[in-house]
């Protein structure tokens, strides 16, 4: 178990040390002066291209040999100096990022564990019902194979435009600021449902496909047969293929989070819903690096977190993993 | 005592029926371990394994099961299931991974037995008594399968197939992916499940015929889907009478035989087809003593007590 | 022709791979021209590992393997090696390429040994050795590997080491997966070409098969040689208590077992304790540093316990 | 062969998906032909006009035709499959070989690459790169596409290859003296192209919806016309609140029964190839 969760970790440190590291390198790879490149884009802001400029050099220092450069960039992200924004300026990245972190993840975490809980079971059952299964297979192909933005589009278009149940854009309406009370919290509310049933329906499919499969395959191996031939209620049967099937979905979610994170940075576009997808969009449209670059470690990093805490439940969960990886031949 | 009359059991294919079971007749009585011998593909497998468990592809085409004189409902998936466990039980062939790899063995075994509608405590005292038998220490019971060794597996198998003493046991190919020393304990564990009572008939199912003579009371040999040859374990040994039978033994390289002293030879050519088998004798194709009369159904032929051959060649007490 | 010196072959296991776990240890024999010697092992012996090592589809880790009085890891060029030293597997039908008619295996060799060699008299010469091993060329040749049998397939391997004109066969396992009515012409099909001169390996778990046809027997436990020696003394007065307990094991149908004693499974490997030790009847404090003793002519056994008479002491 | 062609043809699902996915094939190859408009990007008309004789698909805000760009949109949708997806199965199979077949520290090496890559969301890897290109056409896009795609195909590559080189028939090749080059293209490939042609079906969806993503945030082709920068320029001018449908839902509608249809074939590949999943 320990030799499980060691290699995991260290392939966790590696992506960070490696994301950190493309981060840093990208912009000095492209063609052309970076620094000229950024400082035209303050062409607006006559009063800060000065300032901008020699902060610029202090950052990027591209007067100092390529370690330093290279050093200095991993003690300014370690201090939490991501850069300051130009669209949003004089704001420094890590503020923006901060103030639409909470929109993101309560879209993301809510549609994720739904849509896990959902998939899985309409999976489950379509293993076991024909009929069901020749229905609602193609469904969940199809889901699974629509762009992510699509799925958006289409709900806000029904329930936005022609059903006028739902808002369409942003997290509340204008004449708001947020605070506590059941007219703020409703308005909300209002405003998030589209976006996160949008996310929730983009991974059903994927779900669902992969629990069908799962629990056809743990149905048809030996120790369920071996269970037929004791002849013990279906129920239980279909109790270990269930909780047997469910243990690589665990994992699938991790491998699920790229998706989930292009459905999420599509879908706050789609709703101008204000987190750090909808932030992302905006950079580039706007090209400001230093957010583009804050958004993807950002990305990174959430997403590395989300791996961890899968492989611990993980762990928890398959004996399997806790004694195998005691001692194999390499 | 299991009583098999014209028993028919086929694959369902595309292309047809794979007649893997083909019309047998047989007996088990009570006290006997009853060897079941052929080569790969001759259907004892199929056979053992439609006594258990019978659902797709393998399809019941005829016949009828009694066991100790009660219909057996074979072909019915749903009656059966009150018999598995309890009546009819089988170490199968693949037991090395026949437990739940995600519950420890001790809350496993509860919970098929609850699912069965009995309670774990009362057959405790058995189950301890049981692993004992077998060599396992109790505290296999808290440990989950992937801890255990692939013999001790096999062995927590044969404990929970034997728990509720079925009447009948079917071993099948126990011991084909077991290395000589295993083989024998593994061999004399199960006969030995007989001999204190706790199951009453046993088929063995293997493909090595010496291991037969070791512990079978008597031997049944099979060949393409039908008996050629039953008997007690020293008539079908030192007096066989299919010519199946006879070629078989003397291709038998054993220790105590060497080329130098006698070159052993096979059995020319291959298996029939299930699909499509030639009408008559199976064997015919391969048989040195085969004339025209083997293209109608082999008779069957009594020689002596208990020894019985489906052969238009074999005499009665030649 | 053939020697095996000290060879090993350790794998890292543990955390980290610190430990060592020797799948082969230390095993020295040899094998003379126009031999059959049968290496006989339960799973777990090393007896494979040994064969593939032979083949150099696995490298040692210790000790060497010499081919008519050459190193084999010298021989830089490995089709020089292969045309006199060849192999058969287990598994007769993963040793075919399924997609392929199993005609390319002949093919295969006329490519890469005979290049100069034309096709036409390349097929004459491949329908004259199967015929040799005693099979129907237009009843094989241009088949798929599914449609003929295990036996069938075996042979035809066979047929195909005698193309290349090795002088040295692997036998792995070969008719472990055979039907009965089929094994015993593999295996007459090996000894007609050991009368020619053919050496062999035979690695097997099945002592009966390994009597049929060897003239020397090497008996391997969990990496190490217990007793080897002229097949027919070690069959007839086993000295080791491993081999006794083999012996006593196999079923045959002239003897029924006797309930004599069965240790199902061993422990740990001591270090420097016999390999036999924690599963042994014998086994007790003295059974360390074990070398190979003579007991008679061509006759060897590594066991403390055993006397000059070949009894042993208790 | 002829059994799997017996099983192909008798493959509903596979017959369906490549149903599906032909069609669209046909409507890219053809559409621009039979289209009234010859420039997607063309002012032909009034804006906002909703599906008519002159405009099958309408126009969008500006008076473009919408069914020209749809067609436009088609083609370079399947050129980023057939690129992306190509280039993302060739560079994975390419490493998943390697990697499985020499094994040892390449092995390692390699595997940890992959398994950074695969922590990594695409996107997120993408956008990064595309970021900063100033120029990008449609073939940019699907070269990084394919650059940042290959991970799990050579995970699931090397799989396979390690339980192929288990195979005897590859020992039984080097002992015929082949050499490691030979064995690969000789023995293990040609029994990986099923497996091979499943993956790249897999990567061509995925590479169209990748692409689809990139467009719509705003790294699309900076020109000519695709199906995720019609998406997102119907966005952006307020299609949805305008009830515009004929311009949002119609590209969308395509890439859904494109990729749905891909898939659907993989999975009725998957049961022709594989007998243990065929029905009864």
């Amino acid at each position: 178990m320990k030799k499980y969760l060691r290699t995991k970790i260290l392939v966790y440190v590696l992506t960070f040390i490696f994301a950190v590291t493309i981060d840093w390198l990208i912009p000095r790879l492209m063609p052309g002066n970076p620094i000229l490149v950024l400082v035209s884009r303050f062409s607006g802001l006559p009063e800060s291209a000065r300032v901008m400029y020699s902060y610029l050099t202090k950052a990027f220092g591209l007067d100092q040999p390529l370690w330093k450069q290279y050093f200095n960039f991993w003690i300014a992200f370690l201090k939490g100096d991501l850069g300051i924004s130009i669209y949003l300026y004089p704001k420094p990245v890590l503020d923006v990022l901060k103030s639409a972190l909470p929109y993101s993840l309560g879209i993301l975490l809510p549609s994720i564990l739904a849509s896990w809980f959902a998939g899985n079971s309409i999976g489950a059952l379509a293993a076991r019902r024909r009929r069901l299964d020749s229905i609602l297979l193609p469904i969940m192909y199809f889901i699974n194979g629509a762009p992510y933005l699509w799925l958006g589009i289409i709900l806000a278009y029904y329930f936005g435009v022609v059903l006028r149940w739902f808002p369409i854009a942003g997290a509340y309406s204008f004449g708001l600021r947020p605070h506590l009370s059941w007219l703020f919290v409703g308005n909300f509310l209002k405003h998030w449902i589209l976006p996160f049933l949008s996310l929730f329906i983009v991974q059903l499919g994927g779900w669902a496909i992969g629990m069908r499969n799962m629990v056809i395959y743990e149905l048809e191996s030996n120790y369920s047969r071996f269970l037929e031939t004791l002849g013990v209620k279906n129920s239980l049967i279909r109790k270990y293929a269930f909780r047997n099937a469910i243990l690589p979905q665990i994992t699938g979610l991790a491998l699920q989070l790229g998706t989930v994170i292009a459905g999420q940075v599509t879908t706050e576009v789609v709703f101008s819903y204000p987190g750090i997808g909808y932030i992302l969009t905006q950079a580039i449209l706007n090209q400001d690096y230093f957010l583009i670059q804050g958004c993807f470690i950002f990305i990174i990093i959430g997403v590395l977190i989300a791996n961890f805490t899968v492989d611990l439940v993980y762990v928890a969960l398959d004996p399997r993993i806790r004694y195998s990886y005691g001692g194999e031949i390499s | 005592m299991l009583e098999v009359r014209n028993l028919k059991l086929y694959y369902r294919t595309l292309r047809g029926y794979v007649r893997a079971v083909d019309d047998v007749t047989f007996q088990v009585r009570d006290g006997e371990l009853l060897g079941l011998a052929g080569e790969s593909g001759c259907g004892k497998s199929t056979l053992g394994n439609g006594l258990v468990l019978l659902k797709p592809p393998m399809n019941f085409v005829g016949g009828e099961v009694q066991l100790d004189g009660e219909k057996l409902p074979i072909e019915d998936y749903e009656r059966m299931r009150d018999y598995r466990f309890k009546k009819v039980s089988i170490i199968p062939q693949y037991a090395m991974d026949a437990l739940n790899p995600t519950r420890k063995i001790g809350r496993y075994i509860e919970e098929i037995l609850e699912s069965r509608g009995i309670n774990f405590e009362s057959v405790r005292e058995t189950l301890i008594e049981r692993l004992r038998l077998v060599n396992l220490p109790e505290r296999v019971l808290r440990m989950y399968p992937i801890e255990l060794s692939g013999g001790m597996k096999q062995r927590m198998v044969m404990v929970i197939s034997t728990l509720l003493n079925p009447s009948l046991l079917i071993a099948d190919e126990v011991t084909s992916a077991l290395d000589v020393s295993t083989q024998k304990a593994v061999c004399l564990m199960i006969r030995n499940f007989k001999e204190l009572g706790i199951v009453k008939s046993i088929i063995f199912i293997t493909h090595d015929i010496s291991v037969l003579y070791q512990i079978a009371d008597r031997i049944m040999i099979m060949y393409a889907g039908k008996i050629a040859e039953v008997g007690k374990t020293a008539q079908i040994i030192q007096n066989p009478l299919h010519p199946y039978t006879k070629m078989l033994l003397t291709s038998l390289p054993e220790v105590g035989v060497r080329y130098t002293e006698r070159m052993l030879s096979g059995i020319p050519g291959q298996p029939p087809q299930l699909l499509e088998p030639p009408k008559g004798c199976r064997f015919k194709e391969r048989c040195p003593l085969r004339d025209k009369v083997c293209d109608k159904d082999p008779p069957l032929v009594e020689i002596e007590e208990d020894h019985v051959a489906y052969c238009w060649k074999v005499k009665p007490n030649a | 022709m053939l020697e095996v010196v000290n060879l090993s072959k350790a794998y890292n296991v543990g955390p980290l791979g610190k430990e060592k776990f020797y799948a082969v240890d230390n095993v020295s024999f040899h094998v003379a021209d126009g031999e059959i010697v049968s290496l006989i092992g339960e799973s777990g012996s090393g007896k494979t590992t040994i064969g593939k090592m032979i083949l150099r589809l696995i490298k040692p880790t210790g000790g060497k393997i010499i081919f008519n009085s050459v190193d084999i890891q010298s021989i830089k060029n490995r089709k020089e090696y292969y045309r006199l030293v060849q192999g058969i597997f287990q598994d007769p039908f993963s040793s075919y390429n399924p997609i392929f008619k199993i005609d390319r295996i002949f093919e295969m060799i006329r490519e890469e040994f005979y290049p100069a060699i034309t096709k036409e008299e390349w097929s004459k010469r491949v329908k004259k050795v199967v015929e040799d091993i005693g099979l129907n060329p237009s009843e094989i040749l241009g088949k798929f590997p599914h449609q003929l049998s295990g036996g069938q397939l075996q042979r035809l391997l066979i047929a195909r080491a005698l193309l290349i004109d090795a002088k040295f066969l692997v036998a792995d396992e070969i008719i472990s997966m055979l039907d009965a009515s089929t094994r015993i012409d593999v295996l007459n099909t090996l000894i007609k070409l050991k009368e020619k001169g053919l050496s062999v390996l035979f690695i097997t778990h099945d002592l009966s098969l390994g009597y049929y046809t060897s003239d020397r027997t090497i008996i391997l436990y969990r990496g190490s040689i217990m007793e080897y020696g002229d097949t027919v003394k070690v069959f007839k007065k086993p000295l080791h208590p491993y081999t006794k307990m083999l012996l006593e094991s196999v079923p045959t149908t002239q003897k029924v077992w006797s309930n004599s004693y069965i240790s199902l499974h061993g422990r740990n490997v001591l270090p420097s304790f016999c390999k036999f030790y924690d599963r042994c009847p014998l086994g007790d404090s003295t059974c360390k540093n074990v070398s190979f003793e003579k007991f008679e002519e061509s006759h060897f056994v590594a066991c403390v316990k055993v006397t000059g008479e070949g009894e042993h002491v208790a | 062969m002829s059994e799997i062609l017996f099983f192909a043809l008798r493959n509903k699902k596979l017959k369906a998906g490549l149903s599906i996915v032909l069609f669209f094939v046909l409507l890219g190859l053809f559409g621009p032909l039979i289209s009234k408009y010859k420039d997607p990007l063309e002012y032909v008309g009034p804006g906002y006009q909703p599906p008519s004789k002159d405009f099958w698909l309408g126009t969008t805000t500006f008076g473009q035709d919408v069914f020209t760009q749809l067609v436009y949109g088609i083609r370079s949708s399947f050129f980023v499959g057939l690129v992306g997806g190509g280039l993302a199965t060739l560079i994975g199979l390419s490493i998943g070989f390697l990697a499985g077949y020499r094994g040892g520290l390449l092995d390692e090496m390699l595997m940890m690459l992959t398994n950074i890559l695969l922590v990594i969301p695409t996107l997120a890897l993408l956008i990064i790169i595309a970021a900063y290109l100033p120029y990008r056409g449609v073939l940019i896009q699907s070269i990084i596409i394919g650059f940042t795609a290959w991970p799990w195909t050579t995970r699931a590559v090397r799989a396979q290859t390690l339980s192929l080189k288990a195979r005897e028939y590859v020992n039984l090749a080097r002992i015929s003296g082949r050499s490691t080059l030979k064995i690969i293209i000789y023995e293990i490939v040609p029994n990986m192209l099923s497996y091979v042609f499943m993956v790249f079906i897999l990567q061509f969806g995925g590479a169209i919806l990748a692409a689809v993503g990139l467009d719509f945030i705003g790294l699309g082709p900076t020109k000519g016309i695709s199906l995720g920068l019609m998406m997102q320029n119907a966005v952006l001018w307020n299609a949805i609140q305008l009830g515009m449908w004929w311009w949002v839902i119609p590209p969308g509608l395509v890439i859904t029964l494109i990729v749905g249809g891909l898939y659907f074939m993989n999975v009725g590949l998957d049961e022709v190839f594989n007998p243990r999943l065929r029905e009864m």
